[in-house]
């Protein structure tokens, strides 16, 4: 590990060390707000380093990419920390929660997410994975004295173990299948005889997707998604509803695009999950009278959409898919950090009587939640339609019209039930109570966010042409 | 194209689509200080019809293609471009739009709830309209069109009737699959054209010269139709705006079936026929047949009603019918009086609605039965009522006659048959309005109620309508003229 | 001797399916969990086996590796377990469905 | 005084109207009143003083262009030429003594101004049609009388059943206006050019099947406003108007300008000989079938209304028989007649005390002023057609045109006026008797008739009866002077040796005469009515209205519910609320399996799984690997 190889991993080594110290300093050192702040200060940090050092080597000791793309996801990802850091803040601090663990565990989350979207080896994919979700484990039940907090810890327990059973044996099967896991490397060796993927090879990328599938919630692998966003603590549903998925989708755009042509065995299959998604997302949210469950399914849907652009494996729908992800990123943790902000001792508003004629009472935040929520929707002037717009434009162009067409109507679905929120906040209600007026960090976030989705939408240009170059 | 845009010009077009967009912010953030927000929303109002003006008198009579073009780099990303172009048609439609809009803001003067985000969201209306009107690159167009749609939703559901949000729903779903249908659509075209000349842009303009299979151009016309043809709307797709104007507030409705409506055929004229001439000169007979089958399907369930207000929405629909018919027949006296009839429909049918919000108002009720017998109560109101009325059943020397006879004129000359068959509608016509006007202000007077004449601010709402109204009938040539060129251009350019 | 590798990846396989069968019967958060080392234990069987194939050093990395990350699972797991066992007094998985919808 | 003063015209009246209605209840009754007079007035003495410039070819007068689009180039435009000018005299005059006459009807209304405006505008609109250039100003003036009728019918809107009256006269006539403009249209795509006189000019070039048709939709546009069958039902309901509304429409505007139509374009018209036809029989029967109505009514305004209708029958014959000067000469002579017969007969109802029904009436002869009598008289034996009076020469004009018409089908039409002319004399005998002779059989206590209503009604009835003179046939030594004046306009001459013209001269005395004594017979001493079945059925109109109930009201209602409710509510909104509920239901199902239970979801894993491998299997079988 020579000195170079550790300056290209600076803003990992910052995010973890730092973690390290805060968790450390907690073990003693009980006010919160200090360590919040070295906490975001070290998110920060890292997003900095990420951003103006430029790695000497392009690798990592052969498992992480030091590549313009990771780096990029990098700055993402801890900046995602710090905002999940700042929309967390009244929650530990109300909720008793031990500030020392809680930062640490977002800032070990977020050098997963980076480790993940950097990975370009199955060992690396493996560990980083592993560290976020294991991190995860313990931030969504953090919350000690709520039942739902606990259940929902439990069934992501369950699920991500059984995940990661399916992920190991799968990466197993391709490593005895090619002997290598380099990704580029073994899928050069599983389709040396003939054109295609071997039959073992298909086997272990077919279980990696269940396991994928399980992290971003693709259908059937979706169920526990409103459970656990239900359960878990706003900010901590926040992080995991942006942050968890888009690392890997993230990776799984930096894997394709190494292993090339191979792909294209699995594409039905792919094809089927983002249609079954769609639809499944869709659908489900038709039916809730639950925001947070309602924004479950949305990513649901919203995941499938992504896999679109996946699926396309052009650079345009690579394209499509990171500025997709960004969007996505920034309008749902807004999202959730408007409910975080609501949230008061009665807990956060999450039934739909809870939420009614609720834009009277708090009009700027139900405000920016509209905008956010249309922003979800996809509606043109806002981030979201570009996301939108761009995915439909690669998918065409990759002539998926079937894909297509299922996204439309999966879209009409979706503008009915956002639709039916925005009209339940506004809707005249006189035992509409009022909640937490919130705290300056968490209106800077919801600043940050809505504006960052109007920028967004009505000049997408700057970040598509910084993705452009990006793109490995 | 390119031309036009180096030319050094004050961006006129940008200044209607910002000006109320600016005002509506205003009125967002004084959202507490009621009057300020009125007098705002009433001065917004009135500087973009200034501006609407100065253009209409500047270049009202300009024969070239574009009377003004804007052209901005936005998006390179996907070529996509801020392109405003301006030609007669888009000229009549902004002013029409801003005229409207001041009568809209007068009318809004006694919402009581919330009245700032009521009149930022007339506003927003407005200056999406606008960009609808002026866009010339799809995506910018599309980016208008869905815009258009929001402020439009809120109005209906949070201000509206008792079936509020029903409408309202109904109203932005349906219109929504049809844009969506559109979208899909402008990227299938951007794609296909990208792919042959290597540019790839969403300039209309650029577009054009698109070489399109038979089936590619039948597919995207299609695509392109499921959104204007809800919009129109041509029946049967025309249920969500009997229930949205309905359920709207005053101001809503006035704005839906003075301004909304019309995007839908202006959309018609200016993106889908250009973009699509073959499939255009297939689809132009069904076009006519839906067009009659919509004038008489809604002169029919008008007769019907008993909702005054329902009742002017099958009128509406009925109208607008005629206007397709115009089109249908593609020969220029019959486009020129379709776009005429648009504007002196926008007028009649909008001061319609105003007057129902008043009765409305001063009665509590819309319902034929308990009406009546206005003109020994609130003769003002009543003539005004009438003189509206007569407008839109044909009557001439009053607006839509202008329009109506030039339709049937022009129609004639292709399809005697259409023409023939429009022409009985307009009995139609008569039928239910003098039904109305009858139910609403002849007869006994149901209830023994005194009501207050017209108010001054009423007045200023009506009487441009009413001399415009006349005016219109008698000597439209200034409105005729800034039409002849360009439409003349679009016929010449498009079937083949 | 060496086993065959076919041998090696079979009982992996029955393994992993065997771990999975648990998984889906059991009831016990605890079983389920064990279910779950089992599945893991069934990957590093392969790992190590197609190691010993292709004469590399890397599968068995991998299975270290994979043998830390379990140990902190099962960590949190059991923390989870008591946490779960001191709110309900249960361990029935299914008896934790407050939220369902 | 040049030449385009002309618009004058038109435009006093029109001025008028427009200040009446907008300001004319804020200005003193008085005022509204003088210029409500004062502007037909003035048009009348305007059309005087512009007399010269209707000799010759007329003079066309362009105020400013209307529409113009593509070919459509249409501009406000007069012609005031040999066939418009008497007309225009006579409207004009005719209407002011109306207006007189409505300024002491209407002192008690207190809503003047709209009364006086609608007036005003009525002769405005009338004037139009008769001085349009070209089609569309006719039209404009065309259903701007319609509007007037429908504002003046229902004037007293209170009673609902006036409302529905001039709604009828609104859509009746306005049916007929859809076969003008349907005429409009076509004239305009065959000769390119709406222009009237161009139209005749042309008129020869255009193919003889579309002159067919051509004079058959204007014939029905005729119809509508001249209430003649099919389009007749208006008519006796348009009594509800006050009476001077009644007057104005039955002399002076509307019910002639569907005749003056034909006239207008006779030179099209009179290319088709089946138009021509049609025309003579539409006529005919209208004639018939409103004289055996009106000898039924009960309705003084009613026998008089359906009286009208008869007379505008005998014009249609006339045009179809070819004679132009016969169909304007009884069109100005019934013009006199019948406004002083209908103003008489306000005065009859004010004296009855607004008794209507000429049963509860009687002895008004020596009830009232002894000089409406005589005007009324006069009126009567006018209508009826006694020797020597206006009426007599006229409808014999017709009669003989009819007769000499070369075709001998019109014997068959000349029979039907005859028999027409006797039922003729027989009513309106009918009426005078059961009106002013024997007893007074009223309740109602008798209103003063002020001085307007009076002294209006002896210049018409002079005029009334000297008729004749406008164009005394050259067998009576007279000059024919009508005929001459509109020389070539004034379509076929007609000629016949003196005998038959003295000979058909007798049958018609002899006819007069044998209907008066029918009626003096019958209704000398009053006898209470007969109430039979037929009398029932002429009194309905020979059941016309209940006709067009079932036959277009009824299926047009039953239409409109069907589109309203069966269409858009059931199946348009059914359908969407179908998807909306089918879209609900799917939901349902989805959320069903989020059960809330872990196990549920590991098998939903394991569920996936085996997707996973049955594809998995599938590949291998279509030999994806080995």
């Amino acid at each position: 590990m020579s000195l170079s190889d550790l300056l290209a991993m600076l803003p990992i080594l910052i995010l973890a060390f730092g973690a390290t110290a805060i968790l450390m300093a907690g073990a003693w050192y009980r006010e919160p707000l200090p360590l919040l702040a070295g906490g975001i200060v070290t998110a920060l940090l890292g997003a900095l380093s990420a951003g103006l050092v430029t790695p000497p080597v392009p690798e990592i000791a052969g498992l992480f990419s030091a590549g313009g793309y990771a780096r990029f996801y990098t700055i993402v990802w801890s900046l995602l920390a710090a905002a999940g850091l700042m929309t967390g803040s009244r929650y530990i601090i109300e909720k008793r929660i031990g500030a020392g663990e809680y930062v640490s565990l977002v800032l070990y989350a977020a050098a997963g997410m980076a480790l993940l979207s950097s990975a370009t080896h199955l060992i690396g994919l493996f560990i980083a994975l592993e560290t976020f979700t294991l991190a995860f484990y313990i931030l969504i039940a953090s919350n000690r004295n709520c039942a739902l907090a606990a259940e929902a810890g439990l069934k992501y327990l369950l699920l991500g173990a059984v995940a990661t059973g399916f992920m190991a044996f799968g990466i197993a099967v391709i490593y005895a299948a090619s002997g290598s896991l380099v990704l580029p490397d073994a899928v050069m060796r599983l389709t040396a005889e003939t054109g295609e993927l071997q039959a073992w090879g298909l086997l272990g990328w077919g279980m990696i997707l269940i396991a994928i599938g399980f992290k971003i919630s693709l259908a059937p692998f979706h169920l526990w998604t409103p459970d656990v966003y239900q359960g878990a603590p706003a900010p901590v549903t926040g992080l995991l509803a942006t942050g968890s998925k888009g690392a890997v989708v993230a990776a799984l755009v930096g894997l394709l695009a190494m292993s090339g042509p191979a792909w294209n065995d699995l594409t039905d299959l792919v094809w089927l999950l983002a249609a079954l998604t769609m639809l499944a997302g869709a659908f489900g949210a038709l039916g809730q009278s639950n925001l947070k469950r309602l924004l479950a399914y949305s990513s649901v849907t919203h995941m499938g959409t992504l896999l679109v652009g996946v699926l396309c494996q052009t650079s345009e729908g690579f394209a499509a898919t990171t500025f997709y992800v960004v969007v996505y990123v920034v309008t749902s943790l807004g999202a959730f950090a408007v409910i975080a902000s609501l949230a008061d001792g009665r807990g956060e508003p999450m039934t739909f009587d809870q939420w009614r004629g609720l834009g009277y009472r708090h009009p700027v935040r139900c405000g920016v939640l509209v905008l956010l929520l249309l922003s979800l929707a996809g509606l043109p002037a806002t981030a979201g339609f570009m996301a939108k717009f761009a995915v439909f434009h690669a998918a065409l162009q990759s002539g998926y019209i079937g894909l297509l067409m299922i996204g439309i109507l999966a879209s009409v679905i979706s503008f009915a039930f956002y639709l039916r929120v925005t009209m339940l906040l506004f809707q005249p209600d006189e035992q509409a109570s009022s909640w937490h007026q919130g705290s300056v960090f968490e209106h800077t976030v919801l600043a940050v966010c809505s504006s960052a989705v109007l920028v967004l939408g009505l000049f997408p240009g700057l970040l598509f042409g910084l993705i452009r170059q990006l793109l490995p | 194209m390119n031309a036009f845009a180096n030319l050094p010009q004050f961006p006129w077009m940008s200044l209607l689509i910002m000006m109320p967009l600016c005002g509506a912010l205003l009125c967002l953030l004084h959202g507490k200080r009621t009057n300020d927000c009125r007098g705002l929303a009433l001065a917004t109002a009135l500087a973009t019809f200034g501006v609407a003006l100065y253009l209409f008198v500047c270049h009202g009579q300009g024969n070239e293609r574009w009377l003004l073009y804007e052209d901005v780099n936005w998006i390179p990303a996907y070529g996509i471009r801020y392109v405003l172009a301006m030609d007669g048609i888009a000229l009549l439609m902004v002013l029409l739009t801003a005229f409207m809009q001041i009568s809209a803001v007068l009318l809004a003067w006694r919402v009581e709830r919330h009245v700032g985000s009521f009149f930022a969201l007339l506003l927003l209306l407005e200056s999406g309209l606008m960009g609808i009107f002026l866009a010339y690159d799809l995506v910018l167009f599309y980016l208008f069109w869905e815009v258009a749609l929001i402020p439009m939703f809120f109005l209906i559901s949070v201000w509206g009737g008792e079936q509020r949000r029903r409408a309202a729903l109904k109203f932005f779903l349906y219109t929504l699959v049809g844009s969506l249908c559109m979208l899909v659509a402008i990227i299938a075209l951007y794609q296909i054209n990208g792919a042959q000349t290597g540019a790839y842009t969403f300039v209309i303009g650029d577009l054009l010269k698109t070489q399109l299979t038979a089936a590619q151009e039948g597919w995207l016309f299609a695509g392109f139709l499921a959104a204007f043809v809800v919009k129109s709307p041509l029946v049967p797709f025309h249920t969500w705006l009997t229930d949205a104007l309905t359920e709207a507030p005053a101001a809503g409705s006035l704005d839906l079936t003075g301004l909304l409506l019309k995007t839908g055929i202006y959309g018609l004229i200016r993106v889908a026929f250009p973009l699509f001439p073959n499939a255009t000169a297939d689809f132009l007979p069904i076009l006519g047949i839906l067009a009659l089958a919509g004038l008489f399907h809604a002169a029919w369930s008008a007769y019907h009603q008993d909702d005054i207000k329902r009742l002017l929405a099958y009128s509406s629909i009925s109208h607008l019918g005629l206007v397709v018919l115009g089109l249908a027949a593609w020969q220029l006296t019959a486009w020129e009086g379709s776009i005429l009839l648009m504007v002196t429909h926008g007028i009649t049918t909008g001061a319609l609605f105003v007057l129902v919000a008043l009765i409305r108002e001063r009665t509590g009720t819309r319902s034929m039965q308990e009406l009546g017998g206005l003109w020994g109560q609130a003769p003002c109101l009543a003539a005004l009522f009438l003189l509206f009325s007569l407008a839109s059943l044909g009557l001439p020397g009053l607006a839509n006659f202008a329009g109506e006879i030039l339709v049937l004129l022009g129609t004639f000359q292709e399809h005697p048959v259409w023409a023939v068959v429009a022409l009985l509608g307009v009995v139609f016509a008569a039928a239910y309005m003098l039904r109305l006007v009858q139910g609403v202000i002849w007869g006994p007077a149901k209830a023994e109620r005194t009501l207050p004449d017209l108010t001054m601010r009423e007045w200023l709402m009506l009487l441009p309508m009413a001399i415009l109204v006349v005016w219109l009938g008698l000597y439209p040539a200034p409105f005729l003229a800034p039409l002849h060129g360009a439409v003349a251009t679009l016929l010449a350019g498009g079937l083949p | 001797m060496m086993i065959p590798f076919g041998h090696a990846l079979s009982f992996a396989a029955a393994l992993f399916v065997l771990g999975l069968t648990c998984v889906l019967l059991r009831r016990q958060v605890i079983m389920i969990l064990i279910g779950v080392e089992i599945m893991l234990n069934a990957a590093s069987l392969v790992f190590v086996s197609a190691s010993a194939y292709w004469q590399q050093v890397d599968g068995q990395v991998f299975v270290i590796l994979l043998m830390a990350i379990t140990a902190a699972e099962v960590a949190v797991a059991l923390a989870m377990v008591v946490y779960l066992w001191r709110r309900k007094r249960t361990l029935v998985a299914d008896e934790f469905n407050g939220m369902s919808g | 005084m040049s030449e385009s003063l002309l618009f004058l015209i038109p435009l006093l009246p029109l001025c008028c109207a427009v200040i009446n209605m907008l300001f004319g209840m804020r200005l003193p009754r008085l005022f509204a009143e003088i210029m409500a007079v004062t502007g037909v007035a003035g048009a009348f003495l305007l059309t005087i003083l512009f007399w010269g410039y209707a000799e010759g070819e007329g003079t066309r007068v362009v105020i400013f262009t209307w529409l113009n689009s593509g070919a459509v180039d249409v501009s406000f435009a007069m012609n005031f030429d040999r066939l418009a000018a008497p007309m225009t005299l006579m409207v004009t005059g005719v209407a002011t003594l109306i207006h007189l006459y409505a300024v002491g009807y209407m002192h008690e209304e207190e809503d003047y101004a709209r009364f006086f405006g609608l007036l005003n505008l009525f002769v405005f609109a009338m004037l139009a049609i008769i001085l349009a250039d070209n089609l569309l100003v006719l039209f404009l003036g065309w259903e701007g009388v319609g509007l007037c009728s429908y504002g003046l019918i229902g004037f007293w809107y209170r009673k609902l059943e006036n409302a529905k009256a001039g709604t009828k006269a609104f859509l009746v006539t306005r049916v007929g206006d859809v076969f003008l403009a349907i005429a409009l249209l076509w004239l305009f795509a065959a000769t390119g050019t709406l222009n009237i006189s161009e139209i005749n000019a042309q008129a020869a070039s255009i193919s003889p099947g579309v002159v067919i048709a051509l004079s058959l939709l204007l014939l029905l546009g005729a119809c509508g406003k001249s209430a003649q069958l099919p389009l007749m039902t208006w008519l006796a309901d348009a009594m509800a108007g006050p009476t001077p509304v009644s007057a104005l429409i039955h002399a002076a505007t509307m019910v002639t300008a569907g005749v003056y139509l034909l006239c207008r374009l006779f030179p099209l018209v009179s290319l088709s000989a089946v138009g021509m036809t049609a025309i003579t029989a539409i006529g005919a029967l209208t004639a018939l079938y409103a004289a055996t109505c009106a000898m039924a009514q009960r309705e003084i305004k009613r026998v008089l209304a359906y009286s009208t209708m008869s007379q505008v029958g005998y014009m249609f014959m006339a045009v179809g028989a070819g004679t132009v000067t016969g169909a304007m000469f009884h069109l100005l002579t019934h013009a006199f007649f019948k406004a002083v017969l209908f103003m008489a007969a306000g005065c009859v109802i004010h004296l009855a005390g607004d008794e209507n029904d000429i049963y509860k009436m009687g002895g008004m002869a020596r009830r009232g002023p002894v000089e409406l009598f005589w005007v009324f008289l006069a009126g009567a034996v006018c209508l009826a057609g006694l020797p020597l009076t206006g009426g007599f020469f006229s409808k014999d004009g017709i009669l003989l045109a009819l007769f000499t018409h070369p075709d001998p089908a019109y014997r068959v039409f000349w029979l039907i006026g005859v028999l027409t002319a006797l039922l003729t004399a027989f009513y309106t005998f009918r009426l005078v008797y059961l009106v002013f002779a024997g007893e007074w059989r009223g309740t109602g206590h008798p209103h003063a008739i002020p001085l307007q209503m009076r002294w209006p009604l002896w210049p018409l009835a002079l005029l009334g009866l000297v008729g004749g003179m406008l164009n005394l046939p050259a067998l009576v030594g007279g000059d024919e002077m009508l005929h001459h004046w509109y020389g070539d306009l004034a379509g076929r001459a007609v000629t016949a040796s003196h005998s038959t013209e003295w000979m058909l001269i007798g049958f018609a005395v002899a006819i007069v005469a044998l209907g008066w004594f029918a009626a003096h017979w019958r209704y000398r001493n009053y006898r209470p009515p007969v109430e039979n079945r037929v009398s029932r059925f002429l009194l309905n109109g020979w059941q016309a209205d209940a006709l067009v109930d079932r036959l277009l009201v009824r299926p047009f209602t039953v239409m409109a519910r069907f589109c309203s409710s069966g269409c858009d509510r059931s199946l348009f909104d059914g359908t969407l609320e179908g998807l909306a509920k089918m879209a609900t239901r799917y939901s349902a199902l989805l959320v069903q399996l989020a059960t809330g239970r872990a196990t549920t979801y590991l098998s939903a894993f394991a569920w996936g799984f085996l997707v996973l491998l049955g594809w998995f299997l599938l590949k291998l079988v279509n030999g994806g690997g080995h």
